[in-house]
């Protein structure tokens, strides 16, 4: 692949947290400060969209910061797994930037400018692990995401949002140090490069136990994906406010962490090395554990928000178990899913957003009813929720055709009865609450609190995205070309 | 060199020095550390160092001892070890 | 045994220095008056001057001042002096030792000031009091 | 605590037992320490500095740069005594 | 004709030092032109003597011209030349936040205060340029008798700590010069290089091993490794605000130099003893148990100031573990450590520096809300704070790349695993001061109220912004630095 | 009660001392200026000079004994000691030798580059013995009077 040296991946990076510093000094004036998120979010998806082409043409761009330590510089590249993933990502940010005004707005929340500076370091710290051309700059941007997104998950300031702040940096910077930073050490010192390359660096540099342990590291080091058992900060991060649960602990947190695991399986170890030692048994075996035993829990929560939570462990997985899967299907399938994924639990999240900023209602048994009130924010969750599930003619389905289409090709079955037992699982706990929304009785009293739709900016983007679920399975042609891409350079 | 001298110095020179540490007396103490400073002058005298040895004796058996005692006669002269 | 005694004889100052840098380096660690530490301290460094002085010894030296009319004429033999260099150093280190001193008892008056003794023991109960 | 002080004496007063027994003995002419630099000085002092007190022309000129930071430290502890007990006049 | 240049970096503050003493006791205002004008023209050649080693290369200064085993010889070589200006930096730097914090902590007392800092300063320029075994205990002993001066004028109970600081630094000074008698006898030499050359056909293993070992423990002493630190947290934390800015970055640091400098220039790479694993490994295993206990200690404090002493030594253990791991890596990471841990270390004390000008203390409790107080201080110690955590680019990341990866190369893998844990910790206390200053709330509820800002003086917030900004150059330009400096100072067997 | 001693009992050795403190100082200057050719030199000699104004001091009290050489006095001297050691050497490297390299001090007055190394060792040692004169002085009286300089021993 010939990649031609640009300044439009620093670019598309940095425009973001060049932006935080206006958005700071206008602190004073939200509508420019606004504006300003505005722009600046629209500016980056033309900037990441105007590389999609070269992309697709099989070229890419590339762009050297700083030579930091011998072979390993800071620096940047777009290909077709960065773009995949950046694309999403920056996609879904201008409706969650519009979403988040709304939202922030009618709760008349504190500290707006710390939120909104945070939010741009965070997309650009997420574009930055998309656009990493090696594995000590994913690492830095990796971290860099972590500590933006620290304010946000503490953002209520009160003591259990602090506690879940401590929680959540403990779980992540606990891990990155202790887990992902050894094992990139260990990588360095046994391949002497960090750089992201089909087929891998670390073929034939070390034995099997070797591997092995740097598997489990990696895995495990990049605790953003859920893994279990280092889990247990997704479900408290959601005492963030909507906006911050939907995009980061929806797409963008959690979708970096998937992202690191699948780089680090494609580009580092190569899915021959992998097969040659039988390590992607490794990840399915965690990935299935980890999606049985999340989709359970979610069944027993009654916080909408915990609920989502659970699902998206559960959900991460599914990514993690096609790339262990090592078939081209179940690899297809595994990068699909971040897309689909990230349509589908935006458009939930979102909803449950507006269902909170609409009735200040937090758990399910409150929300009997609630449908017929607010028609189009629970259509767009009926539709997000089928998509997860895995229904046609919804994006969810065609990643998760691929997946079974993976587990057969590798002759599994017991990673078949995994898909479909999960399946059934995500449908016991999703579509109770559309039903209770549409057909419950609502509770006494609930015609006097006069509940109705969110505000414009709320309902707009949740729509926008619960028809983007829609419209992916008719047109997924951009996205399964850059994961042939990918896959198969 | 006189080495029955030397010996002798020697000698007396740790004699003082397990008396310095152990008296209960500070004044005391820091007397005899003068008649050690002065000894181990005569020593170093004896070994050709005329001017270590007349440096010892004007700061070690000198000026220090002074300042000891004043410090000393400045707080206590009692000490429990 | 033997072997012994004649290495002790050989180097008896080499004894009564570790001796003497024993005494000073207990006092200094293991004595509990502030006083005693620095009479110690003085001890030992007086014990690390007599090991260098030690070294410079020759047998059958003279002090190192010649005769310069002598010297610039008939030059000097290095066997009939002892070795200066020792004695350079010492020097220096006598002043540093005397430096530290005065620094040491300056701090200790301050002590006595603010705690009314120089027992570290009883120091320390009143500061955790 | 004094018995720990004590074997830690013991046990650096061995070391440093332990390590003279590679010395010379004791005032021999010929000792490494009496053999290297010493024999420059004793024969080339005078005549390269016109000092007949060997040890004055050693410590003010071979090592001046010694003799500097000495009178430094002795400075220094002036300033210091000063600086820790004198209280400032109001 | 050889440049003096390097002697000027050494003795302006010198000089600088007894102006002080003469007309500062005259007139008060003399003191801050007379002490930032030495230290900025120090600094500025130290710079020159960076610029003319990166083009000329190292060379060798006999002070008073005399042949360099008579005359008492020093060297400049990469290394040197990078210490002397990190130190004239980090002091100049420093300099600014002491003038305005001792004319309020210790009025009428600042001339006395700035000759000793002056001394101090140019004591450590001394001892990094030194390449003379006996030069350098005198040097030791004048930075450690300005130190006690200045610690001593703390409040408090710094009279004790100094004393105490007194005792374990004189013992220190007297076991290094114990060993350069050993050697001294040995060899009858007192130059490095010349030590090094003879050393090797001395016959008489056991002294060497003696000089060695007591060098070694008396340089331990003087930086604070585990289990000789006990003098250094109460010492640094009850100094004098001023003293502290200085003495902390730079004090523990170049004694590690000093340590570099003992193990590879008086005993070569060569030398049994350093290649002896034994005494790697135990220094090692010593060196990652000082990390996690001085981790484990700097947890249990409850004031800022005296927390970041215990990380200081535990930092020591990882410059110590490292330049014992006795490869290219680990020598490397130390090195760069010495300059990362400096910047990091004044930074953190700036700002601790900052913090108790305004609030008057460094009770964690005191910080609750005080980032809407104080912004720029808070963003300035938030940055240290990451470069101390390790957090990629601040330098603090890169340091412990290099050591980390030099303990997966010698198979020191307890140093690993006490480098991670120290980051955690690292990352436990900081984040627990950020969220106290940051999240906190200081009334009940939220109040949308803007609350007055009120910075510290610009003095202070000046160096403290500049070392921030720093942290990350330095980060970002650890390529060219390591290409650049510290190559050349590895030992060429690496 | 200090003042009685000093007014009454202290006759004896306060003439003694009288009589005694020019021979101590000559002492002292001597061993100082003499120092090339005998045992001593700038740190022995300075130190005796300051025991001679410590036994002054000892016998007439503190508060006296500042007469005949100031508190300030003594701190500029004890600064400028250093300052001409320190001095002597940075002139050596300004005028085109190395730092402390006293030959080099021949540019200026010719006395021949070795003279010159003796004359400058003198110089360093007169500046030696001042600081360290003033300095043991001063280490006296802040010690026996606990910081105060109001009364001594």
């Amino acid at each position: 692949m010939a990649y031609q040296t640009s300044i439009w991946p620093i670019a598309a990076v940095m425009i973001s947290l060049l932006g935080a510093i206006p958005i700071l000094l206008s602190g004073r004036q939200p509508n420019l400060r606004e504006g300003w998120t505005l722009v600046i979010a629209v500016g980056k998806f033309l900037l990441i969209a105007s590389m999609l082409p070269a992309v697709l043409a099989g070229g890419g761009f590339v762009f050297t910061l700083a030579e930091v330590l011998p072979g390993v510089p800071i620096q940047l590249r777009v290909d077709a797994m960065g773009m995949f993933f950046a694309l999403v990502a920056s996609f879904l940010w201008i409706f969650t930037s519009i979403y988040s005004i709304g939202y922030m707005r009618s709760l008349e929340e504190h500290g707006q400018t710390r939120y909104f500076a945070s939010f741009a370091v965070a997309i650009s710290a997420t574009i930055g692990v998309a656009f990493s051309a090696n594995l000590f700059t994913l690492y830095l941007f990796y971290e860099m995401l972590s500590l933006s997104t620290y304010p946000l998950v503490t953002h209520e300031q009160n003591a259990e949002a602090r506690a879940s702040g401590r929680k959540y940096l403990t779980y992540i910077l606990g891990t990155s140090i202790g887990f992902a930073l050894p094992a990139m050490l260990l990588t360095y010192s046994l391949a002497g490069t960090l750089d992201f390359t089909s087929g891998g660096i670390l073929v034939g540099k070390a034995d099997a136990a070797t591997l092995t342990l740097l598997l489990i590291l990696f895995v495990f080091g990049f605790a953003k994906a859920g893994i279990m058992p280092f889990h247990g900060w997704l479900p408290a991060a959601m005492v963030a406010p909507t906006p911050v649960s939907s995009f980061l602990h929806g797409v963008a947190v959690v979708k970096v962490g998937v992202f690191s695991i699948l780089r680090v399986v494609f580009h580092i170890f190569g899915p021959d090395l992998l097969g040659e030692f039988h390590l992607g048994t490794a990840l399915t075996v965690l990935a299935s554990i980890t999606i049985i035993v999340a989709s359970l829990v979610a069944l027993t929560q009654d916080n909408l928000k915990r609920r989502l939570a659970y699902s998206t462990i559960g959900q991460l997985s599914y990514m993690v178990l096609g790339a262990g899967m090592l078939t081209a299907a179940g690899m297809t399938g595994g990068m699909l899913h971040i897309a689909m994924h990230a349509f589908g639990k935006i458009t939930l999240f979102l909803c449950a957003g507006a269902i909170y900023v609409a009735s200040h209602k937090k758990y399910i048994s409150q929300m009997d009813g609630l449908g017929r009130k607010m028609p189009v924010t629970y259509t767009a969750f009926l539709l997000g929720s089928l998509s997860i599930i895995g229904m046609p003619p919804l994006g969810g389905f065609i990643s998760k055709w691929n997946l079974v289409i993976g587990a057969v090709d590798g002759g599994s079955l017991l990673l078949l009865l995994v898909l479909l037992v999960s399946s059934l699982l995500n449908a016991a706990y999703f579509l109770p609450i559309v039903y209770r929304g549409f057909f419950a009785a609502s509770p006494e009293g609930a015609e006097a609190e006069g509940i109705k739709e969110a505000p414009l900016l709320c309902v707009i983007p949740l729509s926008v995205t619960a028809l983007g679920s829609l419209a992916l399975f008719f047109f997924p042609d951009t996205f399964l070309q850059l994961v042939r891409l990918t896959l198969f350079p | 060199m006189i080495w029955q001298l030397d010996l002798l110095i020697l000698t007396l020179v740790v004699v003082c020095a397990v008396v310095v540490i152990n008296l209960k007396d500070l004044l005391a103490a820091t007397v005899i550390f003068g008649v050690y400073s002065f000894m181990m002058c005569l020593l170093w005298a004896e070994m050709g160092a005329v001017d270590v040895a007349f440096t010892e004796a004007t700061v070690g058996a000198g000026v220090s001892t002074v300042l000891f005692i004043a410090a000393i006669l400045r707080t206590t002269r009692r000490s429990k070890d | 045994m033997d072997a012994f005694m004649t290495e002790v004889v050989a180097k008896y100052n080499y004894w009564i220095y570790v001796i003497l840098m024993m005494i000073g380096f207990y006092a200094m660690i293991g004595k509990r008056n502030l006083v005693k530490k620095l009479l110690g301290l003085n001890i030992f460094q007086t014990a690390i001057i007599l090991l260098f002085i030690s070294a410079g010894v020759k047998r059958g030296g003279g002090i190192p001042i010649v005769d310069k009319h002598a010297a610039l004429e008939h030059g000097v033999h290095a066997a009939q002096t002892v070795n200066p260099l020792p004695h350079v150093l010492m020097l220096t280190a006598i002043v540093v030792s005397v430096s530290v001193t005065g620094v040491a008892l300056a701090v200790l008056l301050r002590i006595w000031r603010e705690y009314g003794t120089l027992e570290e023991d009883e120091i320390l109960e009143k500061l955790s009091q | 605590m004094k018995k720990l002080a004590l074997l830690a004496t013991i046990v650096t007063g061995a070391l440093l037992i332990y390590g003279v027994q590679d010395f010379a003995p004791w005032g021999d002419p010929d000792a490494p320490a009496s053999r290297h630099l010493s024999p420059h000085y004793i024969e080339k002092a005078v005549e390269e500095t016109h000092v007949p007190n060997l040890v004055t022309a050693v410590l003010g000129d071979y090592r001046g740069y010694d003799t500097m930071f000495e009178t430094v430290v002795i400075f220094c502890a002036g300033m210091a005594v000063v600086s820790v007990l004198r209280r400032p006049k109001s | 004709m050889t440049s003096n240049l390097h002697m000027y970096v050494m003795v302006l503050p010198l000089f600088g030092a007894l102006l002080v003493s003469l007309f500062g006791r005259i007139n008060r205002r003399a003191i801050l032109p007379l002490t930032l004008v030495s230290l900025a023209l120090s600094a500025l050649a130290s710079l020159g003597v960076m610029q003319s080693v990166l083009q000329h290369g190292s060379f060798s200064y006999t002070v008073g011209n005399w042949q360099p085993p008579f005359g008492i010889e020093l060297v400049v070589d990469h290394l040197s030349a990078m210490m002397l200006v990190l130190i004239s930096w980090v002091a100049l730097l420093a300099t600014f936040s002491s003038l305005k914090s001792v004319a309020r902590d210790l009025e009428g007392r600042e001339y006395q205060f700035f000759t000793l800092y002056l001394i101090l300063i140019a004591g450590l320029h001394g001892l990094v340029l030194t390449g003379d075994a006996f030069n350098l205990y005198v040097l030791l002993e004048i930075t450690s008798i300005t130190t006690y001066g200045l610690i001593a004028m703390g409040r408090g109970r710094a009279p004790l700590s100094s004393f105490n600081y007194i005792i374990m630094g004189s013992l220190g000074a007297c076991f290094y010069l114990l060993g350069v008698g050993y050697l001294y006898i040995l060899t009858g030499t007192l130059n490095m290089a010349d030590i090094a050359r003879i050393l090797p056909t001395v016959t008489g293993e056991v002294a060497t091993a003696t000089a060695f070992g007591f060098m070694l423990v008396g340089l331990l002493i003087k930086m604070a490794f585990f289990p000789l630190h006990g003098w250094l947290p109460h010492a640094y934390s009850d100094a004098p605000t001023g003293a502290g800015v200085l003495a902390a970055p730079l004090m523990t640091k170049v004694t590690v130099y000093l340590m570099i400098r003992v193990m590879f220039s008086i005993f070569t790479v060569d030398s049994p003893l350093i290649q002896d694993a034994g005494v790697q490994n135990l220094i090692v295993w010593v060196a990652s148990f000082a990390i996690i206990i001085a981790s484990v200690l700097a947890l249990g404090q409850k004031d800022f100031r005296r927390m970041l002493t215990y990380i200081i030594v535990a930092e020591v253990g990882y410059m110590v573990g490292g330049a014992w791991l006795a490869n290219a890596q680990g020598l490397t990471g130390t090195i760069l450590h010495i300059v990362n841990d400096a910047l990091m270390t004044l930074c953190l004390f700036l700002a601790a520096a900052a913090i108790s000008y305004r609030i008057g203390g460094l009770g964690l409790e005191r910080m609750t809300g005080l980032y809407r107080k104080m912004p720029i201080t808070m963003a300035a110690f938030t940055l240290g704070a990451f470069s101390m955590i390790g957090v990629p680019p601040t330098c603090g990341f890169f340091s412990k790349w290099y050591l980390i990866l030099g303990g997966i190369e010698a198979g020191q893998y307890s140093f690993v695993v006490a480098l991670v844990f120290s980051s955690l910790v690292n990352a436990v206390l900081f984040f627990r001061i950020i969220e106290i200053a940051y999240f906190r709330l200081d009334g009940n509820g939220h109040d949308h109220a803007p609350v007055k800002v009120e910075e510290a003086p610009m003095m202070m917030l000046q160096p403290l912004v500049v070392v921030a900004i720093l942290l990350l150059a330095v980060g970002f330009g650890t390529g060219p630095l390591i290409d650049h400096v510290i190559r050349f100072t590895l030992p060429g067997v690496f | 009660m200090m003042d009685q001693r000093t007014e009454s009992c202290d006759i004896i050795i306060r003439m003694t001392v009288r009589i005694m403190m020019p021979f101590i100082q000559l002492f002292g200057l001597y061993v100082i200026v003499h120092g090339h050719y005998s045992p001593g030199g700038g740190f022995q000699g300075g130190v005796i000079l300051g025991a001679a104004y410590i036994m002054l001091s000892i016998a007439f009290g503190l508060k006296d004994s500042t007469r005949y050489l100031s508190e300030k006095a003594n701190a500029v001297m004890g600064s400028i000691g250093p300052m001409i050691f320190v001095g002597v050497a940075i002139v050596c490297a300004l005028v085109g030798g190395l730092f402390l390299d006293y030959s080099a001090l021949d540019k200026i007055i010719p006395l021949g580059p070795i003279e010159w190394r003796s004359m400058g060792i003198f110089l360093v040692e007169v500046g030696v013995g001042l600081a360290v004169m003033n300095i043991m002085l001063s280490l006296y009286w802040d010690l026996a009077s606990n910081g105060e300089m109001e009364e001594g021993l």
